[in-house]
């Protein structure tokens, strides 16, 4: 399947507002940290619903917001959410990027980046779009130091890029991005039950809930153009 | 989308400039901003884009720009 | 009085390891999040009982580490906590960093930047010395937004400078640095007393320690050398 | 300090090389590292860092280089 046909699915049975819900217990932290002046440009890579974009125009006032989604179903869904005139959204593929160079001021990518048919190149991308001292906060919950997500794979027919935290940090730097941060943004918010009622749905024990969630949880990687 | 939105877009193929061509604007769509009824708050509705340089064609579907390289374009099976 | 004679009277009385004990809530998760490479060079300025230069060598094998302080007792105590050859303290002002362009990968800073005598020339030694992509990490606790701070510069002779967020992020790229994050810490390890034994000590209320401690926390600045 | 740190230090005036003059060193002292015996790993307790465009001096006490620009340097008067 292609990434439209599995998204689009997705978008239409609803799943990209279920992901806005869960993602962003540690997306909020990550966007509050983004360094978008009023009136600057951003550019959301895998926008699902959108919500990052429309969060960044209302907490700092950022000029445009551009949501560029594979999934056409996904990127109507998200233009119905908002009358904003300052956002839009595009179908575009991480691999060729429809932007000019140097025409971006920051780049957000939440859970969206591993699906890049070729990360070096979606790198590559974004490096040529961001204007000197741009940055690209990249924040993703599959990846290596994080056992829980290995078994994603599985449920998805597209091929997904499971990078450990210095695979990160290495690559940006071979697509010419300076390193700025890395973090893991812990989920406090998700309730993890009681230890008395594990097993529950996709977990044996209450430990590795807590490992997953409150240890591990999304991995955010920021570059910057130089 | 508002027209004024396209103006950073570009062919995905070659990166060249994109024409805005066959456009249909929803005249009644005037959103928040306070001057919607000018040139540059124009909301499109649907149109083609065409690249200046290559000629590649590019659909707006919706309000929304289809820049899929065209092998990725084609329409979904189901 | 100077900030020799100032922090050499910390520095004797034992300070400098109540401070390190303080700061290390909040300033443990700024230096997770440093782009540290094995074998790269830190500078950590202001460094006190030099805490932070030696957690960069445990945690990320940093090659060398440059503690720089301006009282001559500080830099002598913080050298009596360590016998890592790689460590060194060296006394100095924020004025006039005694280092080459472009020979430090990564500054460190915590609660001190706030004391140079002229916070921009300190920020352009600080682009001099770092090469190209190397990260200036600033933290602080006295900021403008932390009102519950604003009281401080009343307790010592040394002209502080209180900045809000927006100008630390001016000041930065006034000097030449990108700026990447910016970012509030909490502090969640101080104890804060339950709500019936307010006043304590410095604290009115209990909301007003929880909103010092747990909200405003730490207000770090992330620069990159272009 | 070990010697080889002194490298990147320069005149906080000029920013020009410095030179160690009338160094003492603690042979004693191996640190912890395998090769303590070799050069780069002496271990300098006092001496003098000389600027070698201007001339001005910086001590170093008890293996700690003061680089404080001269003005700033005297003595603490308590
Ligand atoms: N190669 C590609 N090009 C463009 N978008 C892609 C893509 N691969 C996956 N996507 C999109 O990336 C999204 C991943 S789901 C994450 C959505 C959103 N960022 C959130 O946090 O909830 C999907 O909407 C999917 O359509
Ligand atoms: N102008 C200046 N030049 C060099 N060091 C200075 C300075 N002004 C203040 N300092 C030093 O900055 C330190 C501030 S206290 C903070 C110490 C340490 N970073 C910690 O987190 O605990 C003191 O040790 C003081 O001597």
């Amino acid at each position: 399947m292609s990434v439209r046909e599995e998204f689009d699915d997705w978008a239409t049975s609803g799943r990209d507002r279920g992901m806005e819900e869960r993602h962003w217990h540690t997306a909020k932290h990550a966007l509050a940290r983004m360094p978008v002046e009023a009136g600057d440009t951003v550019l959301d890579l895998g926008c699902g619903s959108g919500y990052a974009g429309r969060a960044l125009r209302d907490t700092k006032d950022a000029g445009r917001i551009y949501g560029l989604d594979g999934s056409p179903e996904m990127a109507h869904n998200a233009a119905g959410y908002t009358q904003d005139p300052q956002v839009s959204y595009v179908v575009g593929d991480f691999g060729s990027l429809p932007f000019g160079d140097d025409t971006i001021d920051h780049v957000w990518s939440m859970e969206a980046f591993y699906y890049a048919a070729d990360p070096h190149e979606t790198l590559a991308e974004i490096a040529r779009v961001l204007r000197p001292g741009g940055t690209f906060y990249c924040a993703v919950n599959y990846y290596e130091e994080n056992v829980h997500s290995h078994e994603w794979q599985e449920k998805i027919s597209i091929e997904m890029t499971r990078w450990d935290r210095d695979q990160y940090r290495e690559a940006f730097r071979d697509a010419g991005l300076y390193v700025a941060e890395q973090d893991n943004i812990p989920d406090r918010e998700i309730t993890i039950p009681a230890e008395a009622e594990f097993p529950v749905d996709d977990w044996d024990t209450r430990a590795e809930m807590v490992e997953r969630y409150r240890e591990f949880g999304t991995l955010l990687t920021v570059g910057v153009a130089p | 989308m508002k027209e004024s939105l396209l103006d950073i877009l570009r062919c995905p193929l070659d990166k060249h400039e994109l024409e805005l061509e066959d456009a249909t604007y929803d005249e009644s769509a005037d959103g928040d901003s306070d001057d919607s009824n000018g040139e540059d708050a124009a909301e499109v509705v649907d149109g083609t884009l065409v690249c200046a340089e290559c000629g590649e064609r590019y659909p707006v579907e919706d309000g929304i720009p289809n820049l899929l390289p065209p092998d990725m374009r084609e329409e979904s099976p189901a």
